[in-house]
């Protein structure tokens, strides 16, 4: 709200303060947005930050008096691009947290450096500007902003207008080319592709199905082999690639032992002297060594 | 207030932007940085068309979203397909010309 | 405007390097006929342009103006003197033979398979590689650009001409290398590559350097053309600084003394001279460094009298040097052809000697011996190269005896070699004699010194003559066949050339004198005067 | 009349062109067409001989101008022939002894199928030293002078397949050329000094400059003269060319192209005259070379090559005399046509004999040849009773004249002289006798010769063409020209020297003055008798009464060191070969590592600075990007640096 009056009094020379306490609360979190956007180990975390941050500079925008801007920020920016990211975020994979440690020799430290002269000297330029107060739109909004930016963009800058419509065109074009992938070669049918298999031998019977226990049962985890070690086979390819997998072996092994132990006080029996037993136990213990 | 206070907070995401753009290896994150250092432009170029007291601002902020909405189009695709080549979204992957 | 007969004289080789590069693959010997009658036509109109040069008459003639780069006054602009002619026609002469002498040179020799697609020479004739085209075509070029150099009075269009030539010669030197190499195809090639490379390196260094000085000119006299600047010099318009004079005429001197290779800047030479076919060897030596010492004559002096006369002690140090040093070394070669370049790196020592001693003498001497050069290491290089092409090998010590089994051959290399060794009677001693006297009337000490060279000259080819032709006939050279008819038909003119004009160079002299007497007026120096005025 | 000195230089030219040029065809007729054309110049020669004579003393000297050679700014050098008396004599002798040695080589070259070219390299040195001693300017002589070099070079080396035969032939070729060089420095300062180098200036206005630069001039001209006359210190080529046929012996390196010296100084006997000190060095140079070449002369066992140095030493005589000055130029020259005469004759006898003998060259494998070659026997034997000064021969007076004139020098360089020439007749009769006794006398050792023993590993094997040889008298065409030289060297003397006929016909030329030695010219004469009956006494003594060995003994250090040419040649090799080798080799590697290292050293420099600068490509878009935005940053500061300021 203090937004809104504070455009409505935009006439004036100077701003209001609310406007000025409006600024300093909302740029700092505009700052601190971007920060996060920077610095958030997941990419879907950068995104809603940056969303958060262009957000904020939809009300600057507001409160700067172009109000056709601020909203379209808001629905394009934010409603929009952001949301395209999230998408591709979603295919390339949510929770993949890439680490933000430095691979080139020296690259953070140029790139900080670079950052922090780069604003210093943007700083100083602007110290340098003498501008104390507004001009105000008032005069150019007067027939309503959205008005006099069509008459702008349908007049003087008619032609670009045209050429951006031209390159949007494009753009989308090319990220179909992009994307697009032209199937030359007919789609294999099953039986090919079990022949195939079989002729290269590498994995004649079908993948093992993913774990599925009394307490966890997901695609995301892996089933045990009979010694108790996950199968990476057994979990869908898209989350090996993503490196999703929950290992589940171990507590489903401690369980195992924990029912043994139990089992095994109540009936007295020494649990360690070894005699030949139905695979169970032979496994536990193969399965405790493998967890060595 | 003073007005400047907008073009220094435009100067100061630009610049967080363009040291993410530096720092980041996820290219998706690098794209949002670029699109960080859009949005601080547009906020000085609005600034600047709030001073000045003429449109002429606003609309090239407007042509600005407009290039930057191709170009995330553009861009995100060439990421994915570069996904699907590669299987990562690094752009430290995409390091073939090195010589 | 009248027929522009110099740059018909240019334009005709260019056009036929076109021509014969666009013969289909298959049509081998069809290009080589086509190089060779369009070499004759450029001699025929080369001889025209002799014909039509009154040495009595202006400095520069036949000339042609047109406007070319009129923003930065670069005009196409042509003109012969005396000198320009002399070695136009020297071009125009030994391109033919060039041509002739490479008869076989490019053929696609079953050893060496076409470097675009690996497979029998016997495919070459449907497969796009076209080695001979190439290689007929590549000298014909470098004839037009030589001949251009020789005719261009514009300083601009001169340099283009200077650097251009040099890229035609790298892909002769590169592509077509010398097959007779002891460590067979593969060293063959890199040394060929490594040669090539040097060649084009050390050439283009000094054309930059030039470059500059070129551009330096521009802005010290405001205009490309010669014959401006020199009639403003002489007239006192126009006043060159001295130290803007030195440093333009060190840059033009340099890029010319890589071209003539002058001692220490030789060493591209041996290499480009030894591991290139001879006849393309002849066309390094004999053609296109010539335009390296006529440059210096016409361009160093020409322009910057005042800094060759301040240079003159170093040059003439260095060209001692070359003298002395490229015949010593000369004798100490194991290579036949590379020999043979250092014993052209003593000559164009001489060459150089006579250009700066500033006596007429010297300078017709040095112009003269220019021509006679041409022709006698032309002789001596291309019977070197059949008798290399026979054996298979370079190296002097694989010969022995060719006298008693190829006594033609044998022959003809022997007054090659008397002529690189400047005997009277034969045209080189005319020149050779005259640098001398030239040097020693204003030098006596550089005079003494140059005339160990004939000593030396007589080592180096006397050596090479008995190793190669004389002693016991070794026993792989026993079949050796003697001269054919097309190599005889190479070979006979040039000696029938050297003899004429040993005996007779009137015809030569009376072209050179006007252009010389020019020079001198140029760097305002006149002969010495005898002690005593000899009793008529 | 002038006309006819070119055709006079023209006919051997065209034989050497046809036999040359003419390829296999003219095996046939090759040295019938050579013969005829050195014939036909004799005529030629004598036609103008004849004409010469019918004008009076004074202008007997025809010039033809042919055309102008090398015509350039300030610099005339014409094509121009001179005949008078002096170059008369020697046109005359050239062809003449030419003609006769054609004549002889038709025999002596029959079984060698290269004859037709022998001819054409013959001709062509004919013609060369023709325009050596017709020539009108210096540099027209300078031309035939390397002409008769590069004959002189092709028939030494004639037998090229003997690596020896072309070394040697290299050798001279060489060693002449450090003459040459001497001529053309010393043509050079005629032009600076006299702006011209034709004879009738240069010579007419001697007196106009300063005794040094003469005494210069002269110098280089004397070096000049060293090479071509086998005179100290470059006399050590003659001993080797000897490796060429005999015939080339004969005519080049005996009768007429090793006496181009004597020419050259005679002819410029004017420049000398006024150079008094170069004069002195000619009579030393003249006086050492007379007794080197007497000395090798004696202790060589090689028959051409006692003869060779026989020659130098009688060279030494002739340049000995014309360093003596107006007294000596016309003994001189006489003294080089009579020595052109005997020794040729001896020198075709001695191929005769080599003939006879399958080539055997080593005298101590002779022996006793008089009865199976009488003609030859004869001939030598006259030859050698002239050269040794037997009175009445030809070698008598003008030998005689000489040692007259030299004493006549006066003064202690008179008398010094004057002995040594004594001392060299001397030794001369002792050398002849040598070799007459060892090849016509004593018992015939070429009947039992020893293998090639280790004892004498020098010694080669006898059988170097097969088996004991059948001396013979050579055919007539050989014959013949000998007998006409034994007449000549018998009578020319008598016919010269009687009156003073020759002198007074050279006169005109080279201003003869009658020199007036200390004692009487009887007394020298008488001297020099003496001298030569104790030479030949003693060359008895050692070869007549005691037999040969056929094996030479090691001898005494001076015998060993004079077979040895007096180790002129081991100074040559150590010193300039040697030295030569390891100056030319180090200069090798010098421009490989230093002045081409220097080349590649920069390339390799700037290649090595390119792939340290390729690192900064490591291909990540980010550091390009991080480039991008430094640059960006530097330029933003640029232009607000710009700006404040």
């Amino acid at each position: 709200m203090t937004a809104m009056t504070g455009t409505s009094v935009l006439a004036a020379y100077t701003t209001s303060t609310g406007e000025a306490v409006q600024f300093w609360i909302l740029g700092t979190i505009a700052v601190i947005g971007a920060l996060c956007t920077v610095f958030m180990r997941k990419a879907v975390h950068s995104a809603l930050c940056l969303a958060g941050t262009m957000i904020v500079l939809a009300v600057f925008y507001l409160a700067n008096g172009a109000y056709f801007l601020g909203i379209v920020q808001i629905v394009v920016y934010t409603g929009a691009i952001m949301m395209l990211f999230l998408f591709v975020v979603m295919l390339v994979g949510v929770t993949a947290a890439d680490s933000l440690k430095e691979t080139i020799r020296g690259q953070r430290w140029l790139a900080l450096l670079c950052g922090l002269g780069f604003g210093a000297l943007l700083a100083g330029g602007i110290g340098n500007a003498t501008l104390t107060e507004f001009e105000g739109l008032a005069a150019a909004n007067s027939a309503g902003n959205i008005q006099g930016l069509a008459a702008l963009l349908f007049g003087k800058y008619v032609f670009a207008f045209e050429i951006t419509g031209a390159l949007l065109i494009t753009a989308s074009v090319g990220a179909m080319v992009l994307t697009h992938r032209e199937r030359t070669e007919r789609a294999k049918t099953q039986k090919e592709l079990a022949e195939e298999r079989v002729r290269k031998g590498e994995y004649v019977p079908p993948l093992p199905a993913p774990g599925v226990y009394a307490r966890h049962n997901a695609v995301d985890i892996a089933g045990l082999l009979p010694d108790g070690t996950p199968s990476e086979l057994s979990v869908s390819a898209t989350l090996r690639e993503r490196g999703q997998i929950r290992d589940v072996s171990t507590e489903a092994i401690a369980d195992l032992r924990a029912l043994e132990q139990r089992s095994a006080e109540r009936l007295e029996r020494n649990p360690l002297e070894p005699r030949p037993r139905p695979g169970g136990s032979t496994e536990l213990k193969r399965a405790e060594e493998a967890q060595q | 207030m003073n007005p400047v206070n907008y073009l220094y907070l435009a100067a100061l995401l630009f610049t967080i932007g363009a040291t993410g753009v530096l720092i980041r290896r996820n290219a998706i994150v690098v794209f949002m940085c670029i699109e960080l250092m859009l949005n601080a432009c547009n906020l000085s170029l609005i600034a600047f068309s709030r001073m000045h007291g003429n449109l002429d601002g606003q609309i090239i902020a407007f042509f600005t979203m407009v290039v930057a909405a191709a170009e995330v189009v553009v861009g995100l695709a060439i990421i994915v397909s570069l996904f699907r080549t590669r299987h990562s979204a690094s752009v430290d992957d995409a390091a073939l010309m090195k010589l | 405007m009248s027929f522009p007969l110099l740059t018909a004289t240019a334009v005709l080789p260019a056009l036929g390097a076109v021509a014969t590069a666009a013969v289909p693959a298959a049509r081998r010997t069809a290009a080589k006929w086509l190089a060779l009658l369009v070499s004759l036509a450029t001699l025929v109109l080369a001889a025209v342009v002799a014909v039509r040069f009154e040495p009595g008459g202006a400095r520069y003639q036949l000339t042609e103006t047109y406007e070319w780069i009129p923003a930065f006054g670069v005009r196409w602009e042509l003109g012969v003197d005396g000198i320009g002619v002399a070695l136009l026609l020297l071009t125009a002469l030994l391109i033919p033979f060039i041509v002739l002498a490479g008869w076989h040179d490019a053929d696609p020799s079953p050893s060496s398979p076409p470097r675009s697609s690996g497979g029998h020479p016997k495919e070459n004739a449907n497969n796009r590689w076209r080695p001979t085209q190439g290689f007929f075509a590549l000298i014909l070029m470098v004839e037009a650009m030589v001949i251009l150099s020789f005719e261009a009075t514009d300083v601009f269009l001169f340099y283009i001409f200077f650097e251009a030539m040099l890229i035609p010669m790298y892909f002769l030197i590169g592509g077509f290398g010398d097959r007779a190499h002891q460590g067979g195809e593969e060293a063959a090639a890199t040394q060929r590559s490594y040669a090539a490379v040097k060649f084009l390196l050390y050439n283009l260094a000094g054309g930059l350097i030039m470059l500059a000085a070129v551009i330096g000119l521009y802005v010290a006299a405001g205009s490309f053309s010669l014959p401006d600047i020199v009639a403003a010099r002489a007239s006192g318009e126009l006043e060159m600084g001295t130290n803007t004079e030195r440093l333009l005429f060190l840059g033009f001197f340099l890029a010319f003394a890589v071209k003539a290779p002058l001692w220490p800047l030789h060493t591209w030479l041996p290499n480009a001279m030894g591991e290139a076919t001879a006849p393309v060897a002849v066309l390094i030596t004999a053609v296109v460094d010539k335009v390296g010492t006529f440059a210096m004559l016409r361009f160093c002096l020409g322009l910057f009298p005042e800094a060759s006369k301040w240079a003159t002690p170093v040059v003439l140090v260095l060209a001692l040097v070359s003298i002395v040093y490229g015949a010593l070394l000369a004798v100490g070669q194991r290579d036949i052809k590379r020999l043979v370049a250092y014993a052209s790196i003593s000559h164009f020592g001489f060459i150089i000697l006579g250009i700066f001693v500033m006596t007429s003498q010297g300078q017709s001497g040095a112009t003269l011996y220019m021509v006679n050069h041409g022709i006698s290491t032309a002789a001596l290089m291309l019977v070197a190269g059949f008798l290399i092409s026979r054996r298979g090998s370079r190296l002097i010590a694989d010969y022995g005896g060719v006298q008693k089994v190829a006594p033609v051959l044998a022959g003809t290399f022997l007054v090659g070699g008397l002529a690189t060794l400047s005997l009277p009677g034969l045209a080189p001693f005319v020149s050779e004699f005259l640098v001398l006297v030239g040097a020693f009337a204003r030098y006596p000490v550089v005079g003494v010194v140059a005339t160990f060279g004939i000593v030396l000259a007589a080592l180096y080819t006397l050596v090479l003559y008995q190793r190669t032709m004389t002693g016991p006939v070794k026993p792989e050279l026993a079949k050796l066949p003697d001269l054919r008819v097309r190599e005889l038909a190479v070979v006979a003119p040039l000696i029938a050339l050297l003899i004429f004009l040993g005996v007779y160079p009137k015809p030569l002299t009376d072209l050179v004198n006007p252009a010389v007497r020019h020079t001198m007026s140029d760097v305002q120096e006149h002969d010495p005067e005898p002690e005593v005025e000899a009793a008529k | 009349m002038e006309n006819l000195i070119a055709p006079l230089i023209a006919a051997p030219l065209l034989g050497a062109a046809v036999l040359l040029c003419g390829g296999r065809r003219l095996d046939k007729a090759g040295h019938w067409i050579g013969t005829a054309l050195a014939v036909a110049s004799f005529v030629l020669g004598a036609v103008l001989f004849a004409g010469l004579l019918g004008r009076g003393a004074e202008d007997r000297t025809l010039v033809q101008h042919l055309f102008s050679w090398i015509p350039v700014e300030g610099f005339q050098a014409d094509v121009a022939f001179r005949l008078d008396q002096l170059s008369m004599t020697f046109v005359l002798l050239i062809t003449g002894v030419g003609s006769l040695i054609h004549v002889y080589s038709i025999g002596y070259m029959e079984h060698d199928e290269r004859r037709r070219r022998f001819f054409g390299y013959l001709n062509l040195f004919l013609a060369a030293m023709l325009i050596l001693v017709l020539a009108d300017n210096y540099l027209l002589l300078y031309l035939g002078w390397e002409g008769v070099g590069l004959a002189s070079y092709l028939l030494i080396g004639f037998w090229q397949h003997k690596p020896s035969a072309a070394t040697a032939a290299k050798k001279a070729f060489l060693v002449n050329r450090v003459g040459d060089m001497g001529l053309s420095i010393a043509i050079m300062l005629m032009f600076t000094t006299f702006g011209t180098f034709a004879f009738t200036p240069v010579l007419g206005s001697v007196g106009e400059t300063g005794e040094g630069t003469l005494t210069a001039i002269a110098l280089m001209l004397l070096l000049a003269a060293c090479g071509k006359s086998a005179q100290v210190p470059l006399q050590s080529w003659l001993g080797d060319a000897m490796e060429g046929p005999t015939p080339v012996s004969a005519l080049i390196h005996a009768a007429t192209m090793v006496t181009a010296g004597v020419y050259l100084i005679v002819r410029s006997g004017a420049i000398f005259n006024a150079a008094p000190d170069a004069q002195l060095v000619v009579t030393v140079v003249g006086a050492v070379t007379l007794i080197f070449g007497a000395i090798v002369g004696c202790a060589k066992d090689d028959i051409k090559k006692a003869l060779a140095g026989s020659t130098m030493s009688q060279i030494g005589y002739m340049v000995l005399a014309a360093g003596l000055g107006p007294i000596g130029y016309a003994v001189a020259i006489m003294h080089l046509v009579t020595h052109g005469f005997f020794k040729a004759g001896l020198f075709l006898g001695a191929g005769s004999v080599m003939h006879g003998m399958n080539d055997e060259v080593d005298m101590r494998r002779y022996g006793g040849l008089r009865k199976y070659m009488p003609v030859t026997f004869v001939t030598f034997g006259l030859g050698y009773l002239a050269i040794i000064g037997f009175p009445g021969l030809s070698g008598f007076f003008s030998k005689d004249l000489i040692i007259e004139s030299a004493f006549a020098k006066g003064g202690v360089q008179g008398w010094i002289l004057g002995t040594v020439t004594l001392v060299g007749a001397g030794i001369t009769a002792f050398y002849m006798t040598r070799v007459m006794l060892m090849t016509f006398f004593g018992e015939e050792r070429w009947r039992n010769l020893p293998a090639a023993s280790p004892d004498a590993p020098d010694v080669e094997p006898a059988a170097d063409h097969g088996g004991v040889p059948h001396p013979h008298e050579s055919p007539k065409v050989m014959t013949v020209p000998m007998i006409v030289l034994a007449f000549g060297s018998v009578f020319a003397g008598a016919f010269f020297g009687i009156g003073e006929r020759f002198v007074h016909w050279l006169e005109p030329v080279t201003a003869y003055e009658h020199g007036h030695p200390p004692v009487s010219a009887l007394t020298v004469t008488a001297a020099t008798v003496t001298v030569m009956v104790i030479g030949v006494g003693l060359a008895w003594l050692q070869y007549g009464r005691r037999p040969v060995p056929v094996v030479a003994p090691r001898g005494s250090l001076l015998t060993r060191a004079a077979r040895r040419d007096l180790l002129q040649d081991d100074f040559n090799h150590v010193v300039l070969v040697r030295g030569g080798e390891h100056l030319t080799r180090s200069l090798v590697y010098v421009d490989h590592t230093l002045v081409d290292g220097v080349v590649n050293g920069t390339a390799a420099g700037v290649g090595g600075l390119s792939s340290r600068m390729r690192r900064l490509q490591n291909g990540f878009a980010r550091s390009y990007a991080v480039s991008m935005f430094g640059g960006t940053a530097l330029l933003v500061a640029a232009t607000l640096l710009m700006r404040a300021v």
